[in-house]
């Protein structure tokens, strides 16, 4: 997702994606999501994992603030900010989510 | 287990057993680890023995009861007699089951098991206390610590909790008696919790809260909701009020508070309950002797993966600085130190924490409330479904409440909710889950919630924020 | 409205006013189409009406009176009495509240509302029959439709609902007092719903069932937690027999049945209710004028957008062939309906209906069992949580069921759950939503749940199936 003003700096993965992400030292803000509205698949990730050898640190500090507070994610800024096209979510047409489905139909 | 003074070695030892700590020790066991639990009192820690536990268990006898007692619009006609050291009992078998229940799993995953209280002798050693006389102790080696203290109560000038009418939380959860009249200290979550509690079980209540309103930290229009039912039954509320000290009277004591502008007040009462927050247990330990520091208020720093600036000690719970002081937190920390400790590529990543109060009705929340998502920089898409409108709510006699979603209004990612009414503490999960998935509001409005459930009201709520909901008018 | 035999024209008529039809010609007005909804009983249909809202709330009534008059283990005392004509009125009550509701929700979203029958003239014109004598007809021409008229319950030979002493679903919803003795003719989930009522409430209730075990569909584990429990209650299961007449004896009724080897068995009662399924209502208004045919068992068939094999005529809810009969799906597929009519791109495409009982417990499930997924080419990974090991749970004093959770082992999609347990309607709503997002077992078991919720038992399933739970020892 683009580093834009209107997602303050959040990624919109799910968790296993996030793990993953991790896993493969791949920087959530360096991936364009191929979800709805920029959401983060598991293809993406791999996709750029694949173009992207480099093994960012994904560490560093996030802050999930208290109850009822924003739970923003400030991520680390020093990761590398190779951007990688992820154009196929691996999720088949039948496990995609409703918002997805409806993007297919249009 | 170890008798004397003899050292032993353990791969991972864990202090504190509580919801942070056992948790934390069942999966690193579960990875591998050669993993030591050692804790001081009880097993499950506050949350099981004194917390979250029997105050649950005591709200649904004190609703069961009260709900009979007022359900002749439903044709229901009891009179129920509640002998509160039964109800006492049956709270104490549901705590004993779990507590032996967690000591079970534990040993069942292999987690060595020491009763004692630690301290740290330096940055990769404890010395056990052992309860008893005569115990003696034993010091204990590690590779990696986790530290699980969790809290304890706070005192506030003039009250005791030494004094046989002034009581703490965990004493108004043994209570075998329902006060004729209760004065409360503090109107936060555990403060109304338990003034329902005692206002179903039959107490007077009064209520004492320093701020302008119950449920700080809540908008104002889910504080209200709960203020109104507190209100009908029958719990006074005083706000802007101070407790300054209590005195004996004849018959019973006196609690006297005080305004800002020094205004005195005096309320009449058989017990006061105090229950003004908690605070970090970091103090009793040794800390620094492992280079550790807390910090002015006791809590301590940790990263991302819940390391402390000693990089093989982490700390979960309650002693974290930044994470709200709830069970499941402690658990989810718990979880991220012990898979970090065994290799796992996690984090404490989560996008939101839920959190339940469970007051009539109950409260639920996750994420971000409109105001927050301004100020974060969305534009946000807002979406309420009153329970009124819902078919299950009217059915269950219980449709105070609604709930409320925040969304960003340009991509539809869901941000947050707000649930105020029947089973909120539920139906946050669907919400909770949501957010970390990076779901849209077209996700859950596309959802089919079955019917009659208080469920299809997360689904309206979101319908709302599309301008699309069939059951209540669309703004 | 219009009186005499007018022609009127609409861009689309909606016939039936249950939750297929209301939902749909209100999401069709949303959607600026010119939308008239016909009914000729009641609005809300058989859902609001006869169905899931009367129902349900007779079972919060029986079930609170109940509780409460079981509860000497909390140390609750109480001995309610029922007034079962008022506990009626309230029930009417809450189902005036919902029914007023959606015809003020119809108006407000600017759908014409018509009272009468409606018949087919043409592919393009019904005539409506008003209901009152001298009311005249009109007739409607249409552009599109949408048949909505749900379903009728399936009368048995030998059992004729004229008849005082037996029931209906709907009779047995009307009721004024409670009978004494009850035999209930088949253990589906209406049967079983409404024995749990009237056993709680009071009567003797005998369940005669042709097959061998209750609620036919469901896994033997989930019904076996129904039927011990309904044991409990007092409630007596016959299986095997088919119920095959009654007669009047000097006090209530003899009611005789028949098992396959036509061994002949009778039970003692005051009213018989036979609740053994509902048929399609498509049989009353002529479809054959409008080009349509319904199947042997008068189902309509229709495509993934509910068009019929005539276009311009669609057709949800209960009418439908292949989907299941509930109010959910009816409402899913008017809202398909309504939005296909309008032009935007959805069709009925839901990965998983998610489906409910309301017994004691409660039963909820959505998608696969295990059996399913091994037989669809998936290889199954499993997870159970047992609510006894639930701290919730316990607190509630309901802890029997469990959670199980079906996912493909491989990938770690979640494909379906079952949930027998207190709040299983509820709790099944976050895994229909996590089957619809693709989500999988390790989303579901990362996600933070509020402690101490039910909803918890939801993620240790989870956990469960991945080897990794923290309250069930993992097998
Ligand atoms: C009345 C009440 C109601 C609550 N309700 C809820 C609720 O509904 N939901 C919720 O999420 N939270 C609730 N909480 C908060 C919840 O109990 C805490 O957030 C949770 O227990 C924190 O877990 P923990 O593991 O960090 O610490 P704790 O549960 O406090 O456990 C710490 C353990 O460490 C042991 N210990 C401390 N020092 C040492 C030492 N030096 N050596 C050995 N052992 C030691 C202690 O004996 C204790 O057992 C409630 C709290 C109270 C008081
Ligand atoms: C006792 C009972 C309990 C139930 N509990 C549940 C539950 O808990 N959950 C659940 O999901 N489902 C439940 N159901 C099933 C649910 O009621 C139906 O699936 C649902 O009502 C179907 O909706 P529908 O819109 O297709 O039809 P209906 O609700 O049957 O509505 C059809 C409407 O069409 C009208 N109509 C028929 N013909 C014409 C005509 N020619 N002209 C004009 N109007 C006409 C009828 O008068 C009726 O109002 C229950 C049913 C019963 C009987």
């Amino acid at each position: 997702a683009d580093d834009d003003a209107g997602s303050g700096g959040r990624v919109f993965a799910p968790p296993s994606v996030r793990r993953l992400a991790r896993e493969l030292g791949v920087s959530l803000d360096s991936v364009d999501g191929s979800g709805p509205s920029g959401r983060v698949t598991e293809g993406d990730v791999r996709a750029a994992a694949e173009d992207d050898g480099d093994d960012d640190d994904p560490s560093g500090p996030r802050t999930v603030q208290s109850n009822g507070k924003s739970a923003t994610a400030k991520r680390d800024e020093g990761a590398s900010g190779a951007s990688a096209s992820a154009e196929s979510a691996d999720r088949e047409q039948t496990l995609a989510a409703p918002a997805t489905r409806a993007l297919a139909k249009e | 287990m170890v008798v004397g003074d003899i050292a032993t070695g353990t791969d991972l030892l864990v202090i504190g057993a509580g919801p942070g700590g056992y948790v934390a020790a069942i999966r690193a066991a579960q990875n591998g680890i050669d993993t030591t639990l050692v804790e001081k009192d009880a097993y499950g820690g506050t949350c099981l023995n004194y917390g979250c536990i029997p105050s649950k268990a005591l709200i649904t006898g004190a609703n069961l009861a009260h709900e009979a007692g007022h359900a002749e619009e439903m044709g229901i006609h009891a009179d129920p007699v509640v002998d509160m050291s039964q109800l006492r009992d049956w709270k104490s078998g549901v705590v004993d089951q779990l507590t032996g229940g967690v000591e079970k799993l534990c040993k069942a995953n292999g987690v060595n098991l020491v009763e004692g209280t630690a301290r740290f002798k330096d940055e990769n050693a404890v010395r056990i206390a052992h309860g008893g006389e005569g115990q003696g102790s034993e010091t204990i080696e590690f590779e990696h610590c986790i530290i699980a203290t969790g809290s304890r109560v706070i005192q506030i000038p003039g009250f005791d909790f030494g004094d046989e009418p002034v009581w703490s939380s965990r004493d108004a959860l043994e209570a075998d008696t329902v006060p004729e009249r209760l004065v409360v200290v503090g109107g936060g979550y555990i403060g109304m919790e338990l003034s329902t509690t005692f206002a179903k079980l039959g107490a007077d209540v009064t209520v004492v809260e320093m701020l302008d309103d119950i449920l700080p930290g809540y908008e104002s229009d889910v504080a209200r909701v709960v203020r109104k039912r507190a209100e009908d039954l029958g719990i006074d509320m005083h706000f802007g009020e101070g407790a300054s000290g209590w005195r004996e009277e004849d018959d019973g004591i006196m609690v006297t508070t005080e305004t800002e502008d020094g205004e005195e007040n005096e309320y009449r009462a058989d017990k006061v309950l105090v229950a003004v927050g908690r605070s970090p247990v970091t103090d009793t330990m040794d800390i620094e002797s492992a280079g550790l520091e807390a910090d002015d208020r006791g809590f301590l720093s940790v990263d991302d993966r819940r390391r402390t600036d000693v990089e093989h000690i982490y700390a979960v719970g309650d002693v974290v600085e930044d994470t709200p002081m709830l069970a499941h937190v402690a658990s989810k920390e718990g979880i991220v130190a012990a898979e970090h400790i065994a290799g796992e590529p996690v984090a404490f990543d989560s996008q939101a924490v839920p959190a339940a109060v469970f007051t009539d009705p109950e409260i639920g929340t996750v994420g971000m409330t409109e105001a927050d998502a301004e100020e974060a920089g969305f534009s946000p898409a807002v979406g309420q479904m009153p329970f009124r409108a819902s078919g299950r709510a009217l059915t269950t006699n219980h449709a105070d409440g609604f709930v409320r979603i925040v969304a960003d209004e340009e991509s539809g990612f869901v941000l947050g909710a707000q649930i105020v009414g029947p089973e909120a503490s539920e139906l946050i999960a669907e919400l909770a889950f949501a957010i970390e998935m990076g779901a849209t509001l077209e996700d859950v409005a596309s959802t089919i919630h079955t019917h009659p459930t208080l469920a299809e009201a997360v689904m309206e709520a979101a319908e709302n924020a599309l301008g699309q909901a069939i059951h209540t008018l669309n703004r």
